[in-house]
């Protein structure tokens, strides 16, 4: 059989697993914060699995990335436990953060995940330091830093950028363009026409991808990563792409044009897009799609019935862990 | 007949009103009106929280939605302010103080000392504070004490809708830098609210409930907290009084003084961490300048030393509650224990 | 015989120890090398006070200049502490956390918390502090206070070279984010300091003077303006014991109340601004737990409510001196006043 | 006669009095801090004085600048009494602010001087206030933010450049490139070849010119404060620079080359350059420079001599003017 993709028949299918389960977690989510079970600030990934996913089938344990508000699908992608994520969405004790964080917060550093962030832009500074570490500890570590169109803005990124590149550090920028920062869009909100000369005035070199591409999104990544990991220095990719939900779970999304979701999910669904074009190529078959289908499907069943049924952190929980040392 | 209004509602009001009167005044933030270059209506939300929903209607010119740099728009702000305009600035949560506290406490606070009286900045920044909604360490947080700490910023944190109104139009007509935080929690609560315009002077305290027997001095959401305890205490035959103090820098000492002459027991109740607290502050003036009227030990009860946790679990158990106000208030009736 | 070193040399001499035992420490900083990418000498600075100078030749590759980027050299300072190595990062005024708060506060602080105890963050922030140097508002504030406030941080402000070259190494190794805090005049004053390696413990004051009459708590450069004014005092028959904090979080109350219980008056100095200080939390700490002990008001020597000025004529009246802190001491050696 | 200029023999000799009054200011207070009567820090503008002064030579009371650590050239061309900010830098109660302020916090908003800053790049977003507020109150002023080279890498500046693009405002970014940020190199520090790149990032024009050539920054400085006056937006301008001192008064400069400062003396001396070109021209006389040579001497020395003089601020000015009203 010929397969005209960049990765393996098993690559395939493990991106489109990774990228179903991100799918899945948010949908599900969705429908369940709106039943009320769900607290604080929720804000969905769905629609832009390929770009998350697209970069870090790329990436091993060793390799970081830091994350934004937006997290839940770096997360998964990342290879962090979906049981745990989803307890700690719950504020349960048994989840990825013991119930501290909630979904803003989520992290796993043995997965290289060094968390979501509730602050524009910080992740920035910090990958920074993932890069400096994998250069003074003398590992092929990448790191790659997420920010959105909006978070582009942050002075922290832009300081960062510059950092990278005279440290000629092994990290990637990420924007993920999905055109909104809440419900600002972003013509207005940055300046200039392109993310490609904004890398341009750091020194560095910028690529923009369609992001609901998954091949586009894989290829451009694994240049830029191959670069950094070969001491070519820092890169930032733009991924062009689609946010399916409002800014967080409660958003009425007017700033949004008629009809605007509807066309985005008939159009530009990346999994839609994705599953065409290995289907259609023949190197995967529907019914090896359906089987990860189900198996997703049982996997989140099983992730919201555990953190359902999961113990709330007990009460001494309440002062632990502000200090390693008292 | 009185008429209520939301916390949030007098916001939106006394913005409405100020801007109305004087055309200076110009409000700012990200997506305080809302959709901004975005394809569908514009007013999309009016804040993260709708408080300033509508009144780009009737301001055109007046309000502006910022791109997400902080440190750039508040600090324009503050130099606009230097200008002749009368800024209001909005943070949306005062914990992303940390990427442009610069331009707050070395700029704004310090300019009038610095340049020998020769500068006015009337800016107002206004943020929202608190925890209890399940916002997370980066989400919930008061900061009330690195700002009250700062010579050169006013800083007000109203209870109540009424209070809020008039200390808000008072900011915006003071030529101080204020700090104006809104508790997330007290936003849907109303109180009776005047139409008209109404400023309330900064540095008076008010006497949230009168009493004999302690006095409780807090503010913001712990002041309902504080009132709740106090109604429980009431039935166990303790005369609370409860002194909201509504503006934490200037702070009207003379108030708690007052009070504590009169009762003999202080709790401070602060809903921020306890080192270098707004609690710890008063605590220390009292046993500094009223040190005789005490009877004994005085009391305070504020969150953990620990970032603000996601679990509702946690969380509930994080916020002074009405039951440790209360248990606060019945420590300090034991007799003076030298 | 016994070595003196300044507390500068001591620095200078910690970090040396440090890099040389353990490779995963790196210094990094503005111009803390000097003369990067420069045509002349390297080494040519050594940080802005000189403090690091020749430590790159000793240890290459652990000492990195930084662009003038506070918020991303700092964060990555913390990133890089949560990936392997253990960096020491200077900011060479602690006035400058403005443009870097978030990367402190909200990171570094919180991330064991808020990520379940799954993460630990040993760096140390290294900063001057404090006025005396005629360097005006935006060079010389204390904002120790800001730093004590936060849970997750730890807070050190050494008095002496002694006591600075042992906390520093106990910072490095400390697992916890620390902020450390060195009084600019401070740097140039030598004390005894053994050459061989030592850490000294967290959250353990130290009593600079022992005395029966009078507790002053204080630390940093209050702690030898502290000691002159004993020596004033003991001359008028007031025996004063001075408690150094040196740890500002953790900080060892136990050693303040036994000292309190058996003097039964608290002067509590300090040279950071009044509101929410290390002052009022001090005197709060002990109008809870050892109020019973006090015979009398407490007396707080703080700098006032107001930026710090340039003028030498007010930059001296505004730093708390020998002769407020004697005359805050005498203020509490009257009767108790109820 | 025939006047090559765009300025006339008045401004011609406008501009000389202004730059020649910065360079015996700073050579005064060099000698004078040497003598250790001069409290603090003290950074010196001389050998940069034809990018201020060919900058403000365009600007009125109206519009407003925001400075560096590195300000007393900026205030004497905006116009600050020169007797006052003297007094200032002796801490004296005739100062600029009264003593309050010292060298690095000289103001006079009166004429549009938003202050000296100590804190790098905290001027840029000040000045977007300024073009706003110029905006919204309907006049044709003008904001300009100064920053070195080190401080071009604060993300202050880089919000605020984006900040003024998207928002159009009147309000120029003047790079002052002395090729050092303390010690340190530019050529380390700032990641990109040119600011160019830099400002094109950000959606905004930008020039790089000599700084040591009067007549260039003023052309170029002309050419984009009229843009920005009428509506065009913001700039960036570069003017490349020399510092003749060290960072601060006491820096021991081992970190430049041998021989550097005698050759930037003797080879790139701004003042040197621009009075050889109008005198080559035969437009001013060497008469009439040395007539405003010597009225300068005198006005800096009777500022000294003033400044020496004046009284120190009295004890009860240490707590006024925290507060407008208390
Ligand atoms: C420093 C800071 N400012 C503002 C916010 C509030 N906020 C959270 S998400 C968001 C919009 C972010 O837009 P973008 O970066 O485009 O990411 P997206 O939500 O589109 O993924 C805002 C304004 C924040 N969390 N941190
Ligand atoms: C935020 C901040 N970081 C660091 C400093 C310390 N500092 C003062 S001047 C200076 C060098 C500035 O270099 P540059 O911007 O090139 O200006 P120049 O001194 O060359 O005029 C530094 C690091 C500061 N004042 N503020
Ligand atoms: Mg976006
Ligand atoms: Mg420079």
């Amino acid at each position: 059989m010929n397969n005209p993709f960049p990765l393996s028949r098993e690559g395939l299918l493990t991106a489109y697993r990774r990228m179903r389960t991100i799918r899945e977690f948010e949908e599900r989510l969705h429908v369940e914060f709106a039943t009320g079970d769900i607290a604080g600030f929720v804000h969905l990934y769905a629609g832009e699995e390929a770009a998350g996913v697209g970069i870090m089938m790329h990436l091993e344990d060793h390799d970081r990335i830091a994350s934004t508000h937006r997290g839940h699908g770096h997360c998964i992608a990342k290879g962090v436990d979906v049981k745990a994520m989803m307890a700690e969405i719950y504020g349960k004790a048994t989840g990825a953060c013991a119930g501290k964080g909630g979904s803003m917060h989520i992290a796993d550093l043995s997965r290289g995940m060094m968390g979501a962030n509730g602050i524009l832009g910080a992740g920035a500074p910090l990958i920074c330091g993932a890069g400096l570490a994998a250069q003074k500890l003398g590992h092929d570590g990448v790191g790659i830093t997420f920010f959105g169109d909006g978070a582009s803005n942050q002075g922290t990124v832009l300081e960062s950028m510059n950092l990278a590149a005279i440290w000629n550090l092994p990290v990637i920028f990420v924007v993920e363009n999905n055109g909104y920062a809440e419900s600002t869009s972003v013509d207005y909100a940055v300046a200039s026409d392109s993310y490609v000369d904004r890398a341009a005035g750091f020194g560095m070199p910028g690529i923009t991808v369609d992001g609901t591409d998954f091949f586009a999104v894989y290829e451009a990544a694994g240049e830029v990563i191959r670069r950094a990991r070969e001491g070519g220095g820092p890169s930032l990719l733009e991924c062009k792409m689609i946010r399916f939900y409002g800014h967080f779970e409660g958003d009425a999304q007017t700033y949004r044009a008629p009809g605007e979701n509807e066309a985005n999910r008939q159009h530009r669904d990346c999994l839609k897009i994705f599953t065409g074009k290995i289907l259609e190529a023949g190197v995967v078959e529907t019914g090896e799609l359906a089987v990860i289908d189900s198996e997703v499907a049982d996997l989140i069943e099983d992730a919201l019935e555990g953190a359902k049924a999961a113990p709330l952190p007990s009460a001494a929980e309440l002062t632990t862990d502000v200090y390693v040392t008292y | 007949m009185a008429r209520t209004l939301s916390m949030k509602d007098a916001i939106n009001e006394a913005l409405d009103q100020e801007m109305g009167r004087d055309p200076t005044v110009v409000v700012l933030g990200e997506d305080i009106v809302g959709g901004t270059g975005s394809p569908g209506e514009d007013d999309a939300w009016g804040g993260a929280m709708g408080v300033t929903k509508g009144l780009i209607h009737k301001h055109p010119g007046q309000l502006i939605d910022t791109p997400l740099s902080e440190s750039a728009y508040i600090g324009a702000a503050i130099g606009a302010a230097t200008c002749g305009l009368r800024p209001v600035a909005e943070l949306m949560f005062v914990d992303f103080m940390g990427v442009c506290l610069d331009q707050i406490f070395n700029q704004a606070a310090k300019f009038r000392y610095m340049f020998g009286g020769k500068a006015e900045t009337p800016v107002v920044i206004r943020a929202t504070c608190g925890a209890g909604f399940r916002a997370a360490a980066q989400h919930s947080q008061m900061l009330t004490p690195i700002f009250t700490h700062i010579p050169g910023l006013k800083v007000v944190c109203p209870s109540n809708a009424y209070d809020t109104k008039g200390l808000l139009i008072q900011s915006i007509r003071d030529n101080d830098p204020v700090i104006f935080l809104e508790h997330k929690n007290l936003y849907d609560r109303e109180t009776d609210v005047p139409e008209e315009s109404y400023a309330i002077p900064f540095g008076e305290a008010s006497i949230a409930r009168e009493g004999t027997d302690v006095t409780i001095v807090t503010y913001g959401m712990m002041v309902p907290y504080s009132l709740e305890a106090s109604e429980t205490l009431k039935r166990e035959g303790i005369d609370v009084e409860v002194i909201d103090l509504r503006t934490l820098s200037p702070i009207d000492l003379d108030t708690v003084f007052e009070s504590v002459e009169m009762t003999g027991r202080l709790v401070c109740v602060d809903e921020a961490n306890p080192r270098c607290s707004i609690a710890s502050d008063v605590a220390a003036a009292v046993a500094q300048e009223a040190f005789g009227s005490l009877k004994g030990p005085v009391a305070m009860v504020t969150a953990p030393h620990a970032p603000v946790p996601f679990s509702s679990a946690l969380e509930d158990l994080y916020i002074p509650s009405p039951e440790r106000i209360a248990d606060g208030v019945r420590q300090t009736m034991g007799e003076r224990s030298s």
